[in-house]
């Protein structure tokens, strides 16, 4: 069981006042805090650890690499994967799914293929592949959304065919809250003999994955949204598949062997990550991991979902107040978003900040979204380990407030 | 509660929520000399402007658009501050405006109504909302003046 | 006048025991130390100020915001540039060099096209300019170096012709130490209506840059080597360039508009910062900003050089020992490369390191310079404004030791 | 100086430095059985092997390439220790330098001056170095027995 009480004792930045009330945090969807112990490990590296790494053979060189590659092996371990080869370091989801779209897809997607996508998809998953597109003359298609908030997964299976290249989906809506059946459509990809990308951005922070259980071809996430530094982002690809692939970014690190004309490659992940990574913050990282994996990633969805659950309960008492999603805690993340016309999201999110709670406002990244939900922007709460009952109090009250000015 | 309402309540005055209510001016003109727009890509804001100028004089205004409280009302009180003023008064008054949004100088009565949106210039992150149909202002008055 | 003795008190890293003797590091052209003042930055921002940028409305976001937008007028100032907008924030100057080759280059060369590179560049200014050149047809053509270690400057003319698209040149040798005439080199290419890119991974740390003086068209650097944390890089462009530029990577933040089909971009500098940047890295490179400036670059090069030319002083008295690069200590950065036969570098930078010196050795990500050298790799000591002679002195004996062993 | 040298010196034993000053059994083989090789891609150190093998024995074996003393002192011992020798026992010591190599096991008197690389599993980043050699005999015997 989590008790957030605890849990806020390792996050000094929740101890401030933010115009003159204590901070409510709810933007984790966007970007979490972080607990000591990942800004302590950040110090500790920098002040005892720091060196380029791979290359050196003194004895700091030595430490820093063993550090970070010894995050690799915990990222494979938190997915339940097997090779911590097959985990490859990017600077946040945004950058995997762009390798991803490149270094697969303009080797493996040709006119006329086409690439299946979601209405509720991140610009993050969605843009890359309309780059693709454009570079290869592949078609997007998209798979629509129930009146519920639900994926359409009739529409899914519909979409895929034998022309499908690549499907790729989110985990979960970082503004429903949805969490999608990604295995299932995985399985509709693999019979179509496509690939299957999973958007984990808003699902290893919050859920137990285990990308060789849920059967996808890549599976990509940040650090920053799970108590990990700015920064750090993971693409995990499925066994022997970045072997296939030519590398995307070149440069040290990534090579066997430079000649004039041509490079040969440096074996797979190093082959992912040219130039010096982002060393302290993988280093950092680990630590985030390790106090997810101390919580257990069980607990930490439990008590989000609890979370959830009280919050749509408080916020379906406040008038004019309407949610969006699935109306089942169960059936999402600890995501809420709403609309309380004729306030304005922006509106709303300055009064609460007004009040000391942080939530966010706008389009969220996912204009076709909003375009489906036929708005122009959403106020969004989301939550994480350290939030707790009072925090959705204090959201309500300032949405009471909301509506005193607006009412 | 025991604790005071936050400090916002200067922000959201009453004049603001009722021009944001009740739009002044709020549509298309028959025939504009001027139609122009602008987007806050930021928050996705939008203010349609369309002027009807001659003899120096801003005969007719009016606006359309979506967006937060602050960026329809600032529109809806433009509107009727400048209908019928002459551009100089316009251009001195825009003046004003953005004096006080960007520098946080001190309002005068010129402004009219849109003092109230003082409160505004202590948010850098709600400034841009208040601002956006004052740039789309400005665009309209360049095109005027160059076309004449 | 720097004082070692004094900035060294700002790196808690340098204050501790390596096998047994005091941390004496010289592996500065790699990565540089972090002063306390970096570290308390990253700390400072994560206690207090860290969330999502650009897209919120709450206190901390708008104040993430602020300070994160603030470092790119910094860095702005730090390159006499006059645009903060012209200032995009990468991972490193690998990245830099990879979005110059995908977002200028896919656009602008073409088959038949020639590249203009030497034969020092550093792996990552070699590597993305293959693949362009794979992906284009383009061709590469490398200039070569004089005996003496400097760029062959007529070579360099003679390459330069109607065909060529670009020229890209390390502003200094990560090997060599070797400062190239890159405002020569690129009135040259002005002259050919070529571009001019310059790799300023070892200058920008160590000399006075005024890319506006330089006259060139993207100048590229890394924060890790400046004294700032690991995952930021820097790319400037020339007024006006970046804005003729398609994206390079796509998602969050760098839109304006997005379609079902296609997206329109949001403004420079934004357009090329995709997804979730490294806020609180950035944050902190304003940090490592302030104290070079304090400092003053001028001051940091004079330091340097006076610490070059007594190193090359002090390695010329060891029996066979063999300096690569430039003889003058004012024609070269704090960078010295060298050979001992027998001892292979890999054996030198292990005794080095048992003396508690860390060196570096192999082909610094530069094979086609060492293939040029005829050697497989060199020993390479490098130097911060935290180095002083006695760091010198220890790395001599050290090299006696190496002698003695391998005598 | 009063510091006494530093440990690296029981590293850097008389022994590897005779093998990697007077290298033995160096060069190619007239009529090898077995040619392999290997390369360690981050320091760029290269063995390549000859062995020249027949009844389950290696008749011959040599060895070139470049590198630190390391690497290629560990692979002139290789030869010395390993010309004449079984696979059997070729396998054995193979397996005892290993062993020593990686896992710190305490070498004994069969994998005769191959004791002198002891001192080089405390430095991870040298292990490498000596086991290169090492991993490219196991190819070249793997090579051997199944071509057999
Ligand atoms: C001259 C030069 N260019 C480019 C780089 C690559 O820098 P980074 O690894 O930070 O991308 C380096 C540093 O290794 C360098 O010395
Ligand atoms: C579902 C989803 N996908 C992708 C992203 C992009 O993540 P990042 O900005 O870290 O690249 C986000 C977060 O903003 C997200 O919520």
């Amino acid at each position: 069981m989590i008790d957030p009480r605890e849990i806020r004792k390792d996050f000094p930045i929740l101890e401030q006042q933010v115009n003159g009330r204590p901070l409510v945090y709810l933007d984790n969807a966007a970007t979490t805090q972080k607990p000591r112990q990942v800004i302590e490990a950040l110090v500790r590296y920098y002040e005892t650890s720091n060196a380029n790494i791979h290359r050196g053979i003194h004895t700091l060189a030595v430490r820093a690499t063993e550090q970070y590659e010894a995050v690799r092996g915990k990222t494979a371990a938190f997915l339940s994967a097997s090779h911590p080869e097959d985990i490859v370091f990017t600077r946040n989801t945004t950058e995997a799914l762009n390798l991803v779209a490149r270094a697969w897809g303009d080797a493996n997607v040709h006119e006329g293929d086409e690439i299946v996508l979601t209405l509720m998809e991140h610009h993050s998953n969605i843009v890359p592949w309309q780059q693709l597109a454009q570079r290869t003359g592949a078609l997007l298609r998209y798979a629509g959304i129930t009146p519920e908030g639900k994926l359409d997964l009739d529409e899914v299976r519909g979409l895929i065919g034998p022309r499908t290249k690549v499907v790729s989906v989110t985990h979960m809506s970082n503004v429903l809250g949805t969490i999608n059946a990604v295995a299932e459509i995985g399985e509709m990809a693999r019979q179509a003999g496509a690939l299957m990308v999973v958007d984990g951005a808003q699902s290893a922070p919050h859920l137990p994955v285990d990308v060789e259980a849920l059967g996808c071809d890549f599976f990509a996430f940040s650090a920053h949204k799970m108590l990990g530094p700015t920064g750090v982002g993971v693409l995990w690809a499925r066994r022997g598949l970045f072997e296939t692939m030519e590398p995307f970014l070149g440069g040290g690190d990534m090579i066997a062997l430079v000649r004039q004309d041509e490079s040969t490659w440096a074996d797979v992940p190093h082959k992912f990550e040219a130039g010096t990574p982002n060393i302290a913050d993988v280093v950092a990282f680990g630590a985030a991991l390790d106090y997810l994996q101390d919580l257990g990633m069980g607990a930490v969805r439990a008590h989000e979902m609890a979370l959830t659950a009280y919050a749509m309960e408080q916020l379906s008492s406040i008038e004019g107040l309407t949610m969006h999603g699935p109306e089942r805690a169960d059936e999402r993340g600890g995501v809420v978003s709403f609309a309380m016309n004729p306030a304005h999201p922006h509106d709303i999110a300055t009064i609460a900040d007004g009040h000391g709670v942080a939530i966010r406002a706008g389009h969220h990244c996912a204009q076709l979204l909003m375009r489906h939900l036929g708005v122009a922007a959403t106020s969004r709460a989301s939550f994480s380990i350290y939030n707790d009952k009072d925090d959705i109090e204090a959201l309500a009250e300032a949405l009471e407030h909301v509506n005193r000015v607006f009412g | 509660m025991a604790v005071a309402e936050p400090q916002f309540d200067d922000l959201y005055r009453e004049i603001i929520l009722d021009h944001y209510r009740r739009p002044r001016n709020r549509g298309e003109l028959a025939t504009p000399s001027q139609r122009v727009e602008g987007v806050n890509p930021v928050c996705g804001d939008e203010i349609h402007l369309d002027l009807e100028i001659g003899d120096d004089t801003i005969r007719d205004v009016s606006y359309w658009g979506h967006g937060c409280s602050i960026s329809q009302s600032s529109a809806s009180m433009l509107t009727e501050r400048l209908k019928g003023c002459s551009i100089e008064e316009a251009e001195r008054v825009m003046g004003k405006v953005r004096a006080m949004l960007i520098d946080g100088a001190a309002p005068d009565d010129e402004i009219g109504d849109l003092q109230a949106l003082e409160g505004v210039a202590r948010l850098p992150v709600r400034v841009k909302c208040a601002l956006l149909c004052w740039n789309v202002l400005k665009e309209g008055l360049q095109q005027a003046t160059t076309a004449a």
